[in-house]
């Protein structure tokens, strides 16, 4: 489904991924494990369009990407939850959703969908008048989530979505990110520090190193790996 | 008691201009955080172009509301172009620049659009056709206020609540607000920045261009140069509203229009500026990010 | 301390080298350097082209002719968009490229700036347009002349017309903060005051360029003034004159001659009607006024603008000393200046110990049927 | 691009600017008159320079694409100029300062007095460079009313000199100290102001200067100015107009020096790197234990200090000043002064006062469209090179083996 080959980029005279290949096919949930500055967000931020590659290729759907605006990507169904969430502070929640739905014009469905996301996280319907700014932690991460989901994505990125949050709703997030996969076939990268609880609900993972992809293989392969249980597991 | 009703209605015509202008001002601020300074020259070019298109029809003997019709639309169209113009030479290319670049860069287009004017046109100032007839009906409160303060004054209004409605409903008004907020996430929910900034420039243009038309009607000449302190004072007004704050550059506009008329009325026009710049240092001492402006919360 | 040693031993050399410098000697070119300094861009433009123009015109027919005694004169023109700070710079120039006289400046600030450094030169300066009082009745500027009355003689003209001619108790004096109209606005206030008869209920001065001048307006009207005695350019007057008419106001409006400009009549339209404005003598009837106006017309296509006569003139009394004199010495186009009259558009001249024009004066005008008519 | 489409494209962007000058380009009216002039040939000279400057920029774009790409093959350092290998290098640099002093202290014998003076002038804009550069480029304060300092120490010669015969050399402490008790004054209050908002605070502050000056005629003398304000003089020695502009060039080179000395070592101190610190992280800085008031304020009053210095030094020099001189457009040149220079760089800001003050003055020539020349180049240099002409370097420490070794 999405392909990266040989992929570099980076910000002024850094290059912060300089060798990057991996690919999801339909479905799945892979993971990019990785230490802070390893290029995770670089990479996320690349398929989105917001970072220009400066070589290699980006492929989603056999169709190049890499030169595409971000509009058109979003378009084409790839949708991020970048890192730090980016909540709109000064738009209520619902017009925080109404932006993730910003490029559809089916108000019927966006409807339904206000309605599942408000399912899956019903503390966003309580909220639904309030600043986005105002929101904890936890509730920004959820309206993150359940924004991106408004744009019906068929594959969704999730940039550290367990970042500053409390365990237990760490938990509760993972958990519903193996649920949108299952009940909307939607196909899911995950990029995560906290590799332990990423590798347990991904079907493949990669480890990326200063801007390379070390490792790749299915999460039981690398929850084994001893190299990378020293590095990113603490056992 | 006349007297204060006479300069306060003077004062809140003066404001109600500022206003047109500022809002050019706060919006462009708002959405990519710079000091548009080439602003003041968009509403001169906006004047420009309506005289030359009035004048023209009136040689050739339209009639009045024709003119009027015809020359506004003339100056939002070329205004609205040339805003779209500026913001894509000076300031597109400069995104990712430090943050005093876009500046500088400005400060070059307002004295360039300044020159280019004079060079194209003249140096002299030039009587603006009356666009706004004096009302029979306003002839009992003509001493008090005109007709044309009354146009500008229903103008205003009117432009703020369209203005108002539009960025608070429509979509290209809540992709102004998310794309302000945060432009990346902006790009994320897949809002083209790029054509909501430009939509930024075209409707702050056209703004500043009805603001130009109904000003130079009103005092009745224009040349060049009248861009530059209407410029510094707007930018003030919306600095003093809370830069970024639309709701904020009408009352920043209205307060300094008030200011400046009853400092004039009871103390002295010797120092109308000394008080009005003097009000914006006292506001912002005591709140920092004007009238209405949000305090910026830092996460750390 | 190396360091600090040689930047000690380049100070030295620096002041030795600057003692031992000696200016050198200007070559003697066959051609007669005439500099044309004032605004030629910029927001004050329209009042330093004109004089470009009346210069042109008259150093071409001399030239025409084969020039002054042989010599034939080369215009260096030279801007200084009115500013000091830079027309300190334009002088400098102009002196440095060997000019021998000057026509200008313009605008009475950068005319005081540049003046000690043609001082120091010894270079002859005429300026049609600079009226501050101290650059001749000071006696600092042995070197400078002027074919425009200085503002000491238009103050009191303006003062006098309101009280003793329209018979006004009640002055209003409004100015534009400017070098050129804040004292004027002084001098009438001081010729009303001093009068006895007339008093002046209001004294301020606007700033030029704002937006609208209604409250300045409604104080006018508040303060109870039978008449408005502005001192500044007309673009303020124009809009001050259309803001009281607005305003209904009946107050007799009385400038000065930044106003009397025909510009002001076609920018003020039918709002100037009934203005008084102070100018230079009326020179319409004079005969090389009307040549050198249809010459302008036939050379650059437009009528001329503000200063022109008194450029025009200028010129020609400059044209006229050097060729009588022999020579660019400045005593020498002193003595000439101040003995010989000579014919121009602003009537038959010399000049006097101080460097004002003999025989110019102003008189009042009045806009009528859209132009400016001579009061009697 | 293929070359079709890139013409279509210029076409396009040709037509566009046709239609986007006509109306001030092309139309003429006579309001009085009632005539209108159409002057079709400037839409024609319109849509032809464009075309070919859309396809000067293409090529010029083209090139630098191609130079960027073989830039990243070879490696992936940055490039550096040839101006920082020759800052980086002490022996070229001391040859160089040694070439370049030179050539200032020989310059007036070869070249009129207009040209010296010029020079001075430009000059006299290093040094308020250099002082801004300490509040903007170093201390990261947006300040738009820098020419309020400057005008306070033109003032202070003037009155002094006017009132009280006070000499240049007495006064220049006071004027510059005067200017510095002033920025204080303005800096304890607004200080605690966000970057744009501070912005305009100072540009409010500069215009209240002015229009006091302007309008306190008791006091100043109003819009007419002072005049006659005494050069300054070396030991009692009074100067011919020509010695006097010559020595007032090395008055300024010799102050350009101490000024670059100075500035060099405040950098490098304790307080210089508070102040970049402060730039970058506000709350981080705090969180260090620096005065963030304090640091601020040293900042805002050394950089009014220098404005004071030279503020005293132009009245010297025009003779004659009066409000009209210091206006906003003033502050905005010396602020694209740092910024063109390149922010925070010593160097930079030397070019950038020498291309902005001596560029208007040579495309004199042009006379009327200099100033259309000025704003356009304004433009495009900014977005041609928007960190400036020389880029502030960072100090950076190499571990060189041999050396410490050496050392060792």
């Amino acid at each position: 489904m999405l392909r990266l080959e040989n992929v570099q980029a980076g910000y002024g005279n850094i290059l912060a991924i300089k060798d990057v290949n991996l690919e999801i096919t339909q479905g799945e949930i892979i993971t990019l494990i990785g230490a802070n500055g390893a290029g995770k967000s670089t990479t996320l931020m690349s398929i989105s369009g917001v970072v220009p590659i400066r070589a290699g290729r980006i492929s989603f759907k056999d169709q190049d990407i890499h030169r595409k605006e971000p509009d058109e990507i979003v378009r084409m169904g790839i949708c991020q939850v970048p890192e730090g969430r980016h909540i709109f502070p000064q738009l209520t929640v619902q017009e925080n959703l109404d932006m993730g739905a910003f490029l559809r014009k089916d108000k019927k469905e966006i409807k339904q969908d206000i309605d599942y996301v408000f399912s899956l996280f019903p503390i966003l319907a309580e909220r639904r008048g309030q600043d986005g700014g105002t929101l904890s932690g936890g509730e920004q991460q959820m309206l993150a989530m359940s924004r991106a989901l408004m744009a019906r994505p068929q594959l969704l990125l999730l940039d550290e979505p367990s970042m500053g949050l409390a365990p237990l709703v760490i938990k509760q997030i993972f958990e519903i990110i193996k649920q949108i996969n299952i009940e909307n076939n939607t196909t899911i990268f995950l990029v995560e520090q906290n590799a332990n609880q990423a590798l347990h609900i991904a079907d493949r993972g990669y480890v990326i190193e200063n801007g390379k992809i070390v490792f790749s293989g299915t999460a039981e392969s690398l929850l084994k790996n001893t190299d990378i249980q020293k590095a990113y597991l603490g056992i | 008691m006349d007297y204060f009703i006479e300069l306060f209605l003077g004062g809140i015509t003066r404001g109600a201009i500022y206003a047109l202008i500022a809002l050019g001002y706060t919006m462009v601020y708002g959405i990519i955080g710079l000091i548009n300074f080439a602003h003041g020259e968009i509403y001169m070019i906006g004047a420009f172009t309506s005289f030359i298109v009035a004048t023209v029809l009136s040689i050739y003997g339209f009639p009045l509301l024709a003119i009027v019709l015809i020359a506004g639309v003339a100056a939002v169209i070329w205004s609205s172009a040339y805003g779209y113009t500026v913001e894509k030479i000076a300031y597109k290319p400069l995104r990712h620049a430090p943050r005093l670049s876009p500046l500088i860069s400005a400060i070059g287009m307002s004295v360039f659009l300044q020159n280019y004017v004079l060079l194209a046109q003249t140096s002299d100032f030039l009587p603006f056709p009356e666009l706004i007839p004096e009302f029979a009906f306003m002839e009992p409160v003509a001493h008090i206020i005109g007709s044309s303060d009354i146009i500008i004054l229903i103008t205003t209004a009117v432009i703020m609540i369209i203005l108002t409605v539009v960025i608070k409903f429509t979509r290209v008004g809540k992709a102004m607000r998310a794309t302000a907020q945060d432009r990346t996430m902006a790009m994320l929910v897949g809002i083209n920045v790029n054509r909501i900034i430009s939509a930024t420039f075209i409707i702050g243009s056209a703004l500043a261009a009805i603001g130009g038309l109904l000003i130079a009607s009103h005092v009745g000449q224009i040349n060049f140069y009248i861009g530059f302190l209407a410029g510094i004072k707007a930018f003030t007004a919306a600095v003093l509203g809370g830069i970024g704050s639309i709701p904020g550059a009408v009352l920043g506009s209205l307060v300094l229009g008030l200011t400046e008329s009853f400092a004039t009325g009871y103390v002295s026009s010797d120092y109308e500026d000394v008080f009005a710049f003097s009000l914006l240092v006292l506001i912002l001492i005591f709140k920092p990010s004007g009238l209405l402006g949000k305090a910026e919360t830092k996460k750390v | 301390m190396k360091l600090m040693k040689s930047k000690k031993l380049i100070a030295a050399a620096a002041v030795m080298m600057m003692a031992m410098y000696a200016p050198g000697a200007v070559n003697a070119a066959d051609t007669i350097k005439f500099g044309i300094a004032g605004p030629h861009s910029g927001d004050l433009a329209s009042y330093g082209l004109p004089s470009v123009n009346a210069a042109k015109l008259v150093i071409d027919k001399v030239n025409a002719k084969g020039g002054i005694n042989g010599k034939k004169i080369e215009m260096l023109i030279e801007d200084d968009v009115c500013k000091p700070e830079i027309a300190t710079n334009t002088a400098t120039k102009l002196v440095s490229e060997g000019v021998q006289v000057v026509l200008g400046h313009i605008c009475s600030g950068a005319t005081v700036a540049a003046m000690p450094i043609y001082r120091d030169a010894k270079i002859l300066v005429m300026s049609p347009s600079a009226t501050t009082d101290p650059l001749t009745l000071s006696g600092e500027y042995p070197n400078f002349f002027r074919t425009i009355a200085p503002n000491a003689a238009q103050s009191p003209t303006m003062a006098d017309f309101a009280v003793n001619k329209l018979g006004l108790t009640k002055i209003a004096v409004i100015h534009d903060k400017g070098d050129y109209g804040k004292p004027l606005a002084e001098g009438a206030k001081k010729a009303v005051e001093d009068g006895g008869k007339g008093k002046v209920v209001l004294f301020e001065g606007i700033t030029p360029g704002a937006v609208d001048y209604s409250a300045i307006v409604q104080k006018i009207k508040q303060s109870g003034a039978e008449a408005v005695i502005f001192g500044g350019y007309h673009p303020e007057a124009s809009k001050i004159v259309s803001m009281m008419k607005k305003k209904r106001l009946k107050t007799e409006f009385i400038s000065d001659d930044g106003v009397k400009d025909d510009t002001f009549i076609k920018v003020a339209g039918k709002d100037a009607e009934g203005v008084y404005a102070v100018g230079p003598e009326d020179v319409t009837s004079n005969k090389m006024s009307i040549a050198a106006k249809e010459e302008h017309k036939a050379a650059f296509k437009s009528d001329p603008g503000a200063f022109f006569d008194g450029a025009y003139a200028a010129t020609t009394a400059m044209v006229n000393a050097i060729e009588k004199a022999g020579s660019t010495d400045l005593e020498a186009l002193k003595k000439v200046l101040q003995s010989e009259k000579v014919e121009t558009p602003v009537g038959n001249i010399n000049f006097d110990e101080k460097g004002d024009a003999v025989g110019v004066g102003y008189s009042m005008y009045q806009v009528q049927g859209g132009k400016f008519v001579v009061v009697k | 691009m293929s070359v079709f489409k890139q013409g279509m494209r210029g076409l396009f962007i040709s037509l566009w600017f046709m239609f986007l000058t006509f109306p001030i380009m092309v139309i003429k009216v006579d309001p009085i008159e009632r005539i209108v002039r159409w002057r079709w040939e400037n839409c024609l000279y319109i849509g032809v320079g464009t075309f070919l400057v859309y396809f000067l920029l293409q090529y010029l774009l083209h090139r630098k694409l191609q130079s960027v790409e073989s830039n990243t093959e070879k490696d992936n350092e940055p490039r550096e100029s040839i101006i920082h290998r020759i800052i980086a290098n002490p022996q070229q640099r001391n040859i160089m300062v040694g070439i370049l002093l030179a050539v200032a202290i020989i310059f007036p014998y070869f070249s009129s007095s207009y040209q010296t003076n010029v020079m001075t002038t430009a000059l006299m804009y290093v040094v308020l460079g250099l002082g801004l550069n300490i509040v903007v480029g170093m201390a990261g304060l947006l300040d738009l009313g820098y020419v309020a300092f400057y005008a306070v120490g033109a003032y202070t010669y003037a009155l002094l000199n006017h009132h009280f015969q006070l000499g240049f050399w007495t006064v220049l402490p006071i004027g510059g100290g005067l200017a510095a008790i002033f920025g204080i004054m303005l800096g304890f209050p607004v200080l605690r102001l966000r970057g744009d908002y501070l912005a305009i605070v100072t540009l409010g502050f500069g215009e209240i200067i002015r229009l006091v000056l302007e309008n306190w005629g008791e006091f100043s003398k109003g819009p007419s100015g002072i005049s006659n304000i005494a050069r300054p003089g070396f030991f009692g020695m009074e100067f011919s107009l020509d010695s006097a502009i010559i020595y007032l060039y090395y008055l300024m080179i010799l102050f350009v020096i101490v000024t670059i000395f100075i500035v060099n070592r405040l950098q490098d101190s304790r307080l210089g790197r508070a102040w970049i610190a402060l730039r970058e992280d506000e709350i981080a800085c705090q969180a260090m234990g620096i005065d963030k008031r304090k640091t601020k304020l040293v900042a805002f009053s050394l950089g009014a200090f220098w404005a004071g210095i030279i503020g005293v030094v132009f009245a010297a020099k025009t003779t004659f000043i009066n409000p009209a001189s210091f206006t906003f457009l003033e502050s905005a040149i010396i602020l694209a002064i740092v910024v063109l220079g390149g922010m925070g760089s010593i160097v930079g800001v030397i070019f950038g006062a020498l291309v902005l003050i001596l560029l208007p003055e040579y495309l004199r020539a042009l006379s009327e469209y200099r100033m259309l020349a000025f704003g356009a180049i304004l433009v495009a240099m900014m977005v041609f090179r928007p960190q400036g002409l020389i880029s502030n370097i960072r100090r950076t420490y190499r571990f060189d083996k041999t050396q410490s070794l050496n050392v060792k």
